[in-house]
């Protein structure tokens, strides 16, 4: 389309909206603003458009010819910022398709099968708020009954944390062959992270080693949200507890180890405070109504289990996940 | 199904005050003029300014292309709300399409590839109040959007 | 200011300009545009002020005042791109501000400090294309005399390839207490790689190791951009070669092992890729012209000869920087 | 100092033809318009449509404000200019102030705080062909920017 056929169909528009002051003259005009911004159009260039077309509908005043000139001065500046949205855009589309990469290596990092041992049934579900997850898992497998796992939240969201959780998975690897207990590789972390990261960041942890033979959880804790035991013999929740500072906080912290058998039935819930962390509506959702989620779902196979509380939570906040979210089931079958 | 929206929920959305209450099927481009001009005259009624009108028109508008568009058949509902006393305007629209996969990057600016720069829900997002949609692939979408009228009759000036 | 204010600033500018058509008046409707795009108001408000306006200055005929419910009605489209505007910005800004964060993460993982052995001096310049870099180098000082180092380039740039770099700062921490030689620390590194990373990426490096006490340096290459040595006595630079795959190309690959004797002046000169790839104009810049410029440096100091290097470089390109730079120099004293 | 410009070199600039060749020194807001009246003169003389009149009023416009606002003294120089068969206008404001610290973060968009989102050198860069920028701190910074008239006597129309 020439720029004569552009000024004799926007003149058109303003005839015949003039004849029929029609509702499908202005949806005509909106129409027609589509068409410009993807011809490119600026709003200069169409509030000069507008001026010229006038000049073919009817004797124009001269004051209203002039005033286009100044309204055509006034849009150069719209235009000015007309014409940054492409720079915006193409410099976000840039840092996203980095991150997109990014985001690739890292779930690269993260353990592809989860653990399988006789008598004991696992469920993960771990979703970042971001297209980078800052909160971490790994699984490893020592023998054909014993098994490790760490979950651990990165202060904040996003890139750092994702560099931060690349480089707990090094030092996680590096320890791999020295079979060292929970608190052992919880005090090592602490070095690791204490010595390489921004004192303002920080990681909590749960560090644990599941032997499927005697069904005992061995664990340590760095300050991570406490995780759930549930006794099916009671049919009741308790706190898994633990105490320990999380890990960078403060050199040369020191570790307890805890212990806990499981009966056929009973479960083990891991967490990140992601899990708690959301508003349902106004207020805040508490700990206790957590639990009572979790009563709804129990008895069902760990990913089971662990898939439909991701799907109950995630509707309660109205599909908002403002935190990563990552929770573990371990089920003794 | 997928939601996105304020974080009010559902339930606490608007009154309707039942009087002011049209709906408009949505199948040839007819109707979609035929809507703009019902959304114009209540937005008039309801002591809207004149670009404030012309943006309820637009918003109406682009919510009845996407059922022209993608969708078999679907209704735009346009009312008059309440809400602590102070008097919105309520745009419905609800269709039996396709649904949308992923409402989160619809809702992204430079996801629609049809229409250029100004296109699509990111922009009715912007021009109006509230904003909620909820969509289930293949079953449906609905959105709506409130436009509350303030004290000088008009809407922000941004 | 009100609206009834700036209608009627609006239509004294349109009078002024009537009665001179001058530039000043042009020059003020530039400058209230500023003042309308600082205060938000949009484009369609802009037309519609316009109009108003307009009534003002004389009898506006029936189709004018008509036309600019047309113009509004389009502008609404041009408000939506300028509104879109606000939201590219802020979620360019949020990503920005993640990137200085973890940014300053990976400066932290970099040495602090350049080893300091006697009869040796030890230059480096490195220089971020991007934010992040994808270049990598470090230094570990064994004893008094001896120290290690690695310079390194991970395909491409930006966060994908500073997440890698992480992992190889971890990679190369964890073997420090293992005083490995530089082929077996390459064939150790290539697992690492290969195992971790997407098969589309990888690094290479030179690894070296200097001994003080004799002035030999002991090294290995992967695939990296081959260094320069410079003779004093011939007042000439060799090439120092060397073979090896990049790493994370091939799992299993091996490495050999080549030592070089400096005299005193003589200089070791590693660098990155992003030395020598350069646009001088429309032509590429050659390794030989390289060579001219490093033989009018040599001779001062070795962090003055890098920093000057630098300088030179970045001139030619005009301050044009297409990939991440780091030369490391040392020079026998 | 700090450079930044397209990938030809200073010495590939255009030549410049002498008759037409204005300069304009910058102390009051007053020589600001009349830089601008010279420009868009010479625009209008070179056959540039009046939207390209006028963006290169608002380019000399706003290079002008630059010095007028930040530096002691300096000049805008407008000048015809010729290269490969076309005619340009050239613009250069050249002044001895303060100097740009960071020209990376100058020439990014949102950098200045000032005029709000339309405003500096990303614009004036998108809206000329040409466009280069040499800035020493402490001794002044110097702008030059090219528009090229196409066959059609216009601008791009972008
Ligand atoms: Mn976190
Ligand atoms: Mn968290
Ligand atoms: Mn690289
Ligand atoms: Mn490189």
């Amino acid at each position: 389309m020439t720029d004569y056929d552009l000024e004799e169909q926007y003149a058109r528009l303003l005839r015949d909206y003039r004849e029929g002051k029609g509702e499908a003259q202005l949806y005509g005009a909106q129409q027609l603003g589509k068409q410009l911004l993807a011809r490119n159009v600026s709003p200069e260039e169409l509030a000069d458009l507008h001026g010229r077309a006038l000049e073919r509908l009817g004797p124009v005043p001269e004051f209203v010819r002039e005033s286009f000139q100044i309204l055509t001065e006034i849009m150069i500046e719209y235009g000015n910022a007309y014409r940054s949205i492409h720079s915006w855009r193409s410099r976000h589309q840039q840092l996203e398709s980095e991150i997109a990469v990014a985001s690739a290596m890292q779930q690269a990092l993260l353990p592809q099968r989860l653990p399988s041992c006789p008598g004991v049934d696992v469920g993960l579900v771990s979703v970042p708020a971001k297209q980078m997850s800052g909160d971490y898992y790994d699984f490893v497998c020592h023998d054909s009954h014993r098994f490790s796992l760490a979950i651990a939240d990165i202060t904040g969201k996003g890139i750092p944390a994702a560099m931060c959780m690349s480089m707990l998975k090094y030092a996680i690897d590096g320890l791999g062959e020295m079979e060292l207990g929970p608190a052992d590789i919880l005090r090592h972390l602490n070095n690791v992270v204490e010595r390489n990261l921004d004192p303002s960041m920080f990681v909590t942890m749960v560090y644990g080693r599941y032997d499927a033979a005697v069904h005992r959880f061995c664990y340590a804790t760095a300050g991570h949200e406490p995780g759930f035991l549930y006794r099916r013999a009671e049919d009741r929740f308790y706190d898994l507890e633990g105490r320990g500072a999380a890990l960078g906080i403060a050199p040369g912290s020191t570790y307890e180890e805890r212990e806990v058998a499981l009966e056929p039935g009973d479960c083990l819930i891991l967490l990140t405070d992601g899990v708690t962390e959301r508003k349902v509506g106004r207020a805040y959702f508490q700990r206790e109504e957590l639990v009572s989620y979790l009563q709804g779902e129990v008895g069902a196979p760990a990913q089971e289990m662990a898939n439909r509380l991701y799907r109950r939570l995630l509707l309660l906040s109205q599909f908002e996940l403002p935190d990563d979210y990552t929770m573990i089931i371990l089920r003794r079958t | 199904m997928d939601r996105i929206g304020d974080k009010r929920g559902w339930k606490e959305f608007p009154v309707v005050t039942e009087p002011y209450s049209e709906q408009v099927n949505i199948a040839t481009e007819a109707d979609i003029v035929t809507a703009r001009q019902i959304g114009r005259n209540m937005a008039r009624q309801l002591g809207f300014g004149t670009i404030m009108q012309s943006r309820i028109a637009t918003t109406i508008s682009e919510l009845a292309r996407n059922i022209y568009l993608y969708a078999d058949s679907g209704t735009i509902f346009i009312e008059q709300v309440e809400r602590d006393s102070r008097v919105g305007l309520r745009i419905t629209a609800a269709d039996t399409g396709p649904g949308i996969a992923d409402i989160r990057k619809a809702m992204e600016d430079g996801y629609s590839t049809s229409g250029g720069l100004g296109a699509g829900l990111p922009g009715v997002k912007r021009m109006m109040d509230d904003f909620f949609l909820e969509s289930v692939p293949g079953k449906g979408t609905r959105v709506i959007v409130v436009k509350w009228r303030n004290e000088a009759g008009g809407g922000d000036p941004g």
